[in-house]
């Protein structure tokens, strides 16, 4: 990374807490630190459940944060207010896991899509049905499809709307997660390529989680890899999949099923023993030392500093 | 597999290639959210036949006192406590008025006092609860204390107070009638926001810079309609006989009008020698509400556009 | 081999207020005893229903299995009564279903959601069938599993509840495993350590398996047949082999392209097939893949095509393997050209 | 239904114990006799406790008091006291009769009915904290057997008073023992009546067994009475036709059928029904014009009234004292017989009213004379409403509207003279005419009309000072006419109530004053 | 948890504290006074306005009624002159409640068993039917169905006796009459969540296992629906328990329903504010309950945040 480009998002010891009742806490982000540059794909990928949608959408500001910030454009996310808070509710959108659950089966495509438009007051009548349909054409869709409703859609199409929605409000930033994953390879490789085109041709940035690290390694610029809250790994796309430093990365990779029967066959996996342990007073030291084939004494004992490597490659493990 | 008829010639196998166009188009058709509800509501026959009864009552109501030559208020001694008959088709009262045209003027104060007052409930009902259920915390604790509290008062204490400062007349019922007739609403509305505001398409319009209210009535409310439906239908009869039981303290419409609530406790008295008093007006809520219910269920189903294929 | 599972022209409609979505088209395939057969294809093809109709648990109405025959270990499925099919149900089939996180009872404890299968098909005692259901817990190698049977599903993270799953399903010892998308939104770790799983199982206790994904890294790890599904109808079936190193249907290539591998440049636009698949309202006529085709031809808009045999157990309803049929490359694959 | 308990008479016993049961509409609030105010604490109360003299069927006997005098200003009477015992073995004492009105007039007792005790002498002034001195009261045990009370003036009806509860006797030592307690239970109150009260079931049942104790027992046949309690007149019929009791009201709408059978009996319970004018009401100056309020007077159908409304049941109030009140011998109505207005509507004659009202108010629309008619919030009420509304409307064009309200709203409404015309009743505190007339003096305390008649005033005083009682009923006769020719009150209807009795039953008396039904000396044949 | 409930409890009592006092204002603001009667006369009134300390400033009134009310002492009612408030619950409470017990348990289990009957046959003759009951259960309000229900099986069949409360024949038309709309309600409420539950995923999973359909319905429908019906029931049995004044005296029960009636209609100061605080301190109490049920039931919902 060349030092021109700024940071658009700046995540800075970003804690998110939840009660879980009995006076217990679960710390679902727990010490984050991350930049994304402006334009890039940052890629994050980790074990289910550790923390990964709780962080993009701390970012996007639908958590407030237990402890840390989010600097978006040098101002912090969490203390916005009035004009600027809407600038940002317009700059900073989110694509949603799950394509049947985000989006209202109540209303109309038209509907759903000219949301952000009318909250923000961007056009009206005419033009904004113009700018509907014209959002639909960006995504694949056509203009017959406004005023249908959410369940008439198939899975990829209604991941599209999504997307249109979310490119409505004509943002700079978007939170991906999981755009792909329940959907199959074919309708993947669509919203795949056009978020990529998307990118190119409006200059957006990406903060893309997924698990399928395959599609992650393609779609991004950098990558990082949670473990139960904190990020353990950082580096490009291209280093981290050819040296991963981390044994939890190094598992992960080892763990992806190629399409491949041959190389099915005659793959080696590395095996992680044991059980995640729970988010819920999570283990001292390092959180991956127990399932760690390296494991070390002092592993147990002290949190890993999270540090930089090799250049621009991150990593928070004893062992380097 | 093959019809041995439809021989396969070589310029079959000519390339064509793709054709997206005719595959994207629409094999349905469509039609907007409300035609496409209504439709759906003209297939439910039973919920048609609810609405058919509702809208015959409503016709009745309208010219039902007009198709018998006796006036609702009129008195005669001569002929009192008839049955049913050519000349009195529902029979005469205690006072040996019409009961025909009684039950239509009645129907006239029941009908408009249970749907307008059982509306108002529900809009009351529905922001209540929707701000007690989407804010959560300290918001619905508040809220739903202040409900047990309302719910505790006792309610002829805020009638009578009621009557003192409103006076008598139709708006001091209805507001009497909805002081506490939103609180099942509330209630309800506020277990069901509950759960829907955690569903994602409400973070969805978050993340759009939707402002509270908005989120409220455009996602969440119109997600709870089912609920919302079935206690708006169930709380039309409550408002009927609340009518019958406050006009006669004084509060709501006043003599010789009647209401099939005060039809049907006049009718109580004496059911065991003349039944028909008390089968009419019973006759009549019954029906209404079983109506109510079914085009209620059949709204339900229509509005959902899940229920569409 | 010894056949278990033989479904012949299987037909099932859903009646709506549009019209019949026609679901399942006519489809024909078997299993055999401790087999694995996969079946891919796009969402809504019909993978699912054809599943859920093996098991006799389409809604009826609105669902309605206008055709066909499925002969299970030698009995008609399609014509025992619910009484019966409920001995068949669990015991001698058993199902993993697509989602996870919505197919366990919230409210019971996942122990007992075990045992049920055992006090019903196996007369155990409950005391027994919990003893039976840790045993399952640590089969399906989930840790601490004293603790864990008395455990509500929201307590379990979703690779534990995928396994709690798994557990359920072969509490019994079927003769046939259903498992429907049973890793998606799981990640890879979790993903290998069932199929892990589901391998062992099968050794163990020769069940058969029927996976339905549309991760072909899953596919090429487990499966040793695979079916491909295109608008209710298989289009093509054969070996893992075949359908990987010599698809024959232009389906089936545009599945095999779109999918990333580790090493897939950056700056090259993913292949995708286009378009979205017909509308089970009114299917074509024709191969309802056509429309989305690049090769096809004035026939495939007209007629459907008949199944061509490739090889032994390898078959594909392609009219491009008509003998007078352009000769075509395919795109992928180790095969020969045509 | 009666005689449903089948025959028993061959067992061992001789004599089946003789019980009766009937039902009651409320919960007895209070049995003390200085607080009790409500229908059935008297009817317990005329059973279980015993005063000077006891009314039976109308008829003065001698109760705890065998004898006594009246001096000849008819204003000392002096009681001799027979040798009675308390349920407790204590002999029943003068003392004990001191004591008991005292205390009903001892203004930190509260007593609601203590202007009963306002006829002795410095009884309201000691009531009203005019004087401090409970030993000013006109009222003294001169011994254990002899108690002397002095009145204020003669009072031709006051003997038949000491029946009425509040002054029957309590005893000092058990009252200030049990202190709030007293009267509270069956077991917190002394009996020196017919009867003692058993059991005290609140809100469910009280048992009254005959009293061992009681100076007459010999005349008392019945063994046991149950009392049960139910709100609900239709189900307490149903309960008395399926013979778990012994007599019953009969709903309006039964009595017809109860008729046909032959088994409806009819008694007066003494209420009367009026219409109550304002006539100090603002802008509405018709309402206090007397041509006006007789128009009103003779435009109702009294007896279609009660046909319609109360089923036939009660008499039309022709004119305003109620028949029954006792006379010199007989009866008032019977020695000063008089039909002000008529049975049925008299149109023509309430429109030649109107005329001249309209003439007199110089208003030649008779809907112009609008009003608003307050009453309460029963059925009956209402349906009494929208009869005179639809008669008023029909024979005279004048257009009324209907208020109704609850029944403490309505006294409220009338104390402060807020209403335009009311439908109020009244039923008598004691068996004379002036229970009736002297409500309307000027100034009195219950006339919330704002009439006054110098007239009326000036009868009334005579007729309650005078020692001639012939005179006395003269005046109030006269006083009665001037009411209904001028005053505004439109009598509307006496009160009659329908009831069944089982047939076993002998000797069951009815009352329009005091316990309504008296069975201190009835009787069961099996 | 235990803080939790700390914290409920705390907030329950503040509560019922601003209830209590909004009645006390209320009540003395109704039109009249206790001892207005048709008879009495103003000095004599002021009598007793004295003896009950009503002539005193209100405020003072609200201190005393406070500072008795911290001993559980709502002192005499003014109607029932010596009954003290607390006296004419504790002797009226025990019918009301084996009647709301008896109407509670019986809608519940009627209801609830009606709705899963209408949900199985969803748009069939067996959900009309059990459809009509519930809808004859609003519409038909108890002042109607008693006395009907006594005309039929008392008079005419001679099959119950009419009305008190004296052994186990006596609760069956109360209890019926009683439970009748709550019933209806449980019963539309169950069909309508019954109908969520038998379209979600673990019912499938239920009936792959080869289940049959009483164990799916019994063991994993309905506990899974049931979760509106007791958010119903808290206020219902709140209500129910604490008597009605219809049924009651219809039955001729000495319960506590009537002196909600009586106190308001007498305004017996003193026995509407007991009545309003022990009615109020139940509902409250059930609303709690209710909260911690739904955990117990479905032990994904943490009350307690
Ligand atoms: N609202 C919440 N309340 C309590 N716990 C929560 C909440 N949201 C998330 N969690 C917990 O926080 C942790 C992180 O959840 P998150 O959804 O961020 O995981 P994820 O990495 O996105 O997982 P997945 O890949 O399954 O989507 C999990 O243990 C989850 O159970
Ligand atoms: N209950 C139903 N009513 C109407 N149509 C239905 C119903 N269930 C399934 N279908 C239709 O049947 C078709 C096949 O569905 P199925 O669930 O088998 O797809 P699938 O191949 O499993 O897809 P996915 O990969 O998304 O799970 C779809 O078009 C779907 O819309
Ligand atoms: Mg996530
Ligand atoms: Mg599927």
């Amino acid at each position: 990374m060349t030092g021109q480009v700024n940071a658009l998002i700046e995540i800075n010891n970003l804690k998110k807490y939840f009660n879980v009742g009995r006076g217990a806490v679960l710390k679902a982000v727990d010490d984050v630190n991350l930049k994304i540059m402006e334009g890039e794909t940052l890629g994050l990928v980790g074990e289910s459940g550790c923390g990964k949608t709780t962080l993009g959408r701390t970012v996007v500001r639908l958590y407030e944060p237990t402890g840390g910030e989010v600097l978006f454009e040098g101002k912090n996310v969490h203390k916005l207010k009035g004009q600027e808070l809407r600038g940002f509710n317009r700059k900073a959108q989110m694509i949603f896991q799950d394509p049947y659950a985000s989006l209202n089966p109540r209303m109309t495509v038209a509907d759903i899509i000219g949301e952000g438009i009318d909250i923000h007051g961007l056009y009206k009548n005419r033009e904004r049905t113009e700018r509907i349909y014209e959002l639909l054409n960006l995504v694949g869709l056509n203009k017959e499809h406004a005023n249908r409703f959410p369940h008439e859609f198939s899975g990829g199409q209604r991941q599209r709307i999504g997307i249109a929605r979310a490119l409505a409000v004509e943002p700079k930033f978007i939170v991906c997660d999981e755009p792909i994953s329940a959907l199959d390879v074919s309708i993947q490789a669509q919203v795949v390529n056009l978020l990529m085109e998307l990118q190119q041709k409006l200059k957006l940035t990406y903060l893309f989680i997924a698990h399928d690290l395959s599609m992650v390694k393609y779609v991004s610029d950098r990558i990082a890899v949670m473990y139960l809250g904190v990020v353990v790994e950082l580096a490009t796309s291209e280093d981290l999949h050819k040296s991963p430093l981390h044994p939890y990365t190094q598992a992960l990779l080892s763990a992806i099923p190629i399409p491949d029967p041959e190389t099915e066959r005659n793959k080696k996996r590395i095996l992680l023993e044991g059980d995640v342990p729970s988010p819920i007073n999570p283990p001292e030291g390092c959180r991956f030392a127990k399932r760690c084939r390296h494991a070390k004494p002092a592993c147990t004992e002290k949190q890993p500093e999270f540090k930089e490597v090799e250049k621009n490659h991150f990593v928070a493990c004893h062992l380097y | 597999m093959q019809t041995s008829n439809d021989a396969i010639t070589q310029e079959m196998f000519e390339h064509v290639g793709k054709n997206i166009s005719q595959m994207e188009a629409i094999a349905r058709p469509s039609i907007t959210y409300w035609q496409d509800a209504w439709r759906r509501l003209k297939q439910n026959k039973v919920a048609m036949l609810g609405l058919i009864i509702i809208v015959l009552y409503t016709v009745l109501a309208i010219v039902g006192p007009y198709m018998t030559p006796y006036d609702y208020r009129t008195t005669n001694t001569e002929e009192i406590d008839q049955p049913p008959s050519a000349k009195h088709w529902f029979g005469t009262d205690t006072l040996g008025r019409d009961l025909w045209a009684r039950t239509w003027m009645g129907a006239r104060v029941s009908l408009s006092i249970g749907f307008l007052a059982a509306f108002l409930n529900a809009v009351i009902g529905v922001i209540i609860g929707g701000i007690s259920g989407y804010f959560g915390g300290k918001v619905d604790m508040a809220i739903m204390r202040a409900i047990d509290i309302l719910y505790a008062i006792p309610y002829m204490i805020i009638v009578i107070l009621m009557m003192v400062v409103l006076g008598q007349g139709i708006m001091p019922l209805v507001i009497a009638m909805i002081a506490v007739g939103w609180l099942n609403m509330a209630r309800l509305v506020r277990g069901q926001i509950l759960q829907l505001k955690e569903q994602e398409f409400v973070l969805a319009a978050k993340v759009l810079g939707a402002s509270h209210a908005r989120i409220i009535f455009k996602h969440l409310i119109p997600n709870a309609l089912g609920v919302i439906l079935v206690n708006l239908t169930m709380s039309v009869p409550s408002a009927i006989f609340t009518e019958a039981f406050l006009s006669f303290i004084g509060l709501g419409v006043v003599p010789p009008q009647s209401s099939w609530g005060q039809l049907a406790y006049y009718g109580i008295q004496s059911f065991r020698v003349r039944p028909y008093q008390l089968f009419i007006p019973a006759f009549f809520i019954s029906t209404t509400m079983l109506s109510l219910n079914l085009l209620g269920d059949g709204l339900r189903d229509a509005l959902d556009p899940r229920l569409r294929s | 081999m010894e056949r278990l599972l033989e479904v012949k022209d299987l037909e099932v409609s859903f009646k709506t207020y549009a019209g019949e979505v026609k679901a399942v088209r006519g489809v024909s395939f078997n299993v055999d005893r401790g087999e694995t057969v996969a079946v891919v294809g796009e969402s809504g093809c019909g993978k699912s229903v054809t599943m859920q109709a093996i098991m006799r648990l389409i809604p009826m109405p609105p669902g309605v299995i206008k055709n066909g025959s499925i002969v299970f270990d030698g009995k008609d499925i399609t014509k025992l009564s619910e009484k019966e099919m409920e001995h068949v149900r669990g015991s001698e089939i058993s199902m993993v279903f697509q989602d996870p996180m919505t197919s366990l009872n919230p409210t019971m404890k996942v122990g007992a959601q075990i045992a049920e299968g055992l006090i019903k098909h196996q007369k155990m005692h409950p005391k027994q069938a919990r003893e039976k259901a840790i045993e399952m817990l640590k089969l399906v190698g989930i840790p601490n599993a004293e603790k864990r049977v008395d455990q509500y599903p929201h307590e379990f993270s979703g690779g534990m509840r995928q396994r709690a799953m798994i557990a359920i399903a072969l509490a019994c010892n079927p003769k046939l495993l259903i498992a429907d998308e049973p890793t998606t939104a799981l990640d890879v770790t979790i993903q290998a350590q069932i199929l892990d799983l589901m391998r062992d199982l099968q050794k163990k206790l020769n069940t058969a398996i029927i996976i339905i994904t549309h991760n072909l890294g899953v596919v090429a790890n487990l499966a040793e047949r695979v079916l491909v599904m295109y608008a209710g109808k298989i289009i093509e079936r054969g070996s893992l082999d075949d359908i990987f190193y010599n698809p024959r249907h232009p389906y089936t290539w545009g599945l095999l392209m779109s999918v990333p591998t580790p090493d897939l440049d950056k700056s090259k636009r993913l292949a995708s097939i286009d378009g979205t698949p017909p509308d089970l309202f009114a299917p074509p006529v024709g191969c309802a893949f056509a429309a989305r085709c690049e090769y096809a031809m004035k026939i495939c808009y007209e007629r459907y095509p008949e199944d061509f045999t490739v090889s032994d157990g390898h078959s594909t309803a392609c009219w491009l393997l008509h003998p007078m049929a352009p000769k075509v490359k395919p795109p992928v694959g180790k095969g020969v050209t045509l | 239904g009666c005689g449903q308990q089948g025959s028993q008479q061959q067992g061992g016993q001789q004599s089946k114990a003789k019980e009766i049961a009937f039902t009651i509409g409320a919960e007895v609030p209070s049995l003390d006799p200085q607080k009790a105010t409500d229908t059935y604490a008297i009817l317990v109360g005329h059973h279980i406790f015993e005063g000077l003299v006891r009314v039976h069927d109308g008829q003065i006997q001698p109760g705890m008091a065998e004898k006594w005098e009246i001096s000849e200003d008819k204003t000392t009477y002096t009681f001799h006291l027979r040798d009675a015992k308390w349920s407790d073995g204590k002999p029943v004492t003068a003392y004990d009769f001191e004591y008991a009105i005292k205390r009903l007039l001892d203004p930190n007792t509260a007593s609601e009915y203590a202007f009963q005790g306002y006829y002795i002498v410095n009884g309201e002034e000691y009531n009203t904290k005019k004087i401090t001195d409970p030993n000013q009261i006109g009222v003294k045990a001169l011994d254990e057997k002899t108690l002397e009370i002095k009145l204020k003036v003669p009072v031709k009806y006051f003997e038949s008073l000491l029946s009425f509860i509040s002054f029957m006797p309590v005893r000092k030592d058990f009252v200030e023992q049990m202190g709030e307690k007293f009267a509270a239970d069956a077991d917190k109150l002394l009996y020196n009546g017919p009867f003692i009260l058993k059991e005290w079931k609140h809100e469910q049942e009280l048992v009254l067994e005959k009293n061992p104790n009681y100076w007459n027992k010999d005349a008392v046949k019945i063994d046991k009475v149950t009392i049960y309690v139910v709100n609900d007149a239709n189900t307490a019929f149903q309960m008395f036709e399926n013979g778990e009791t012994d007599w019953e009201y009969i709903p309006a709408e039964m009595v017809e059928q109860m008729e046909k059978e032959g088994k409806a009996k009819y008694f007066y319970d003494g209420a009367e029904f009026y219409l109550q004018f304002n006539v100090k009401r603002e802008g509405k100056p018709w309402l206090a014009n007397e041509n006006f309020q007789r128009a009103i007077g003779f435009a109702i159908d009294r007896e279609a009234l009660i046909k319609a409304v109360l089923k036939g049941v009660s008499d039309p109030a022709t004119r305003y004292v109620l028949p029954q009140l006792a006379g010199l011998e007989k009866t008032f109505a019977e020695e000063y017989p008089y039909e002000f207005y008529s049975k049925n509507a008299d149109v023509a004659k309430a429109k030649e009213y109107l005329e001249k009202a309209m003439k007199e108010l110089k208003i030649n629309d008779p809907s112009k004379l609008t009003f608003e008619y307050l009453t309460d919030d029963t059925q009956r009420a209402k349906l009494t409403a929208e009869f005179i509304q639809d008669q008023l409307k029909k024979n005279l064009g004048i257009n009324m509207t209907v208020k109704q309200v609850p029944f403490k709203q309505r006294l409220e409404l009338m104390t402060k003279m807020d209403y335009d015309v009311v439908f109020a009743g009244w039923g008598p505190d004691y068996n004379d005419p002036m229970t009736y007339l002297d409500l309307w003096v000027t100034g009195g305390g219950h006339n919330d009309t704002g009439w006054s008649n110098k007239q009326y005033d000036e009868l009334i005083q005579f007729a309650k000072t005078t020692t001639d009682f012939k005179k006395r009923a003269d005046a109030m006769f006269e006083a009665e006419k001037l009411l209904l020719e001028k005053g505004p009150i439109i009598p509307i209807y006496f009160r009659k109530r329908a009831w069944v009795c089982n047939d076993r039953i002998n000797g069951l008396v009815t009352d329009f004053i005091g316990a309504t039904f008296d069975f201190v000396y009835a009787d069961v044949q099996e | 948890m235990v803080k939790y409930i700390l914290n409920r409890l705390l907030v329950s009592l503040i509560t019922a504290w601003v209830l209590v006092t909004i009645v006390f204002f209320l009540v003395r603001l109704l039109p009249g006074d206790p001892f207005l009667s048709e008879k009495v006369t103003p000095e004599i009134k002021a009598n007793m306005m004295r003896y009950y300390g009503l002539d005193k400033p209100i405020h003072i009134q609200y201190v005393t009624f406070l500072r008795n009310l911290l001993k559980g002492d709502f002192g005499y009612s003014l109607r029932y002159k010596n009954r003290t408030v607390n006296e004419v619950i504790k002797q009226a409470f025990p019918y009301s409640a084996d009647l709301g017990i008896r109407a509670v348990i019986f809608a519940t289990i009627a209801g609830v068993t009606l709705g899963i009957i209408a949900a199985l046959n969803r748009n069939r003759t067996l959900d009309y039917l059990a459809m009509f009951i519930a809808i004859v259960g609003v519409s038909v309000p108890s002042f109607v169905i008693g006395p009907l229900l006594q005309y039929v099986f008392a008079t005419k069949l001679n099959l119950l006796p009419v009305s008190q409360w004296k052994g186990f024949s006596y609760t069956i038309m109360p209890t019926f009459a009683l439970s009748l709309g709550a019933l209806a309600l449980m019963a539309r409420l169950m069909r309508a969540s019954m109908l969520d539950v038998v379209n979600q995923d673990f019912i499938k999973t239920a009936k792959a296992k080869g289940l049959s359909p009483f164990q799916i319905i019994w063991k994993h429908q309905v506990r899974n629906a049931i979760l509106p019906v007791i958010t119903v029931l808290g206020p219902v049995t709140a209500t129910l328990l604490t008597g009605t004044f219809v049924v009651e005296q219809i039955f001729a029960i000495p319960g506590l329903g009537k002196f909600y009636v009586l106190g308001i209609q007498n305004l017996d100061y003193s026995l509407v504010l007991g009545m309003t605080t022990f009615y109020g301190l139940f509902l409250i109490a059930a609303n709690f309950v209710v909260d911690i049920i739904y955990g117990l039931i479905d032990p994904r919902i943490r009350i307690a945040k």
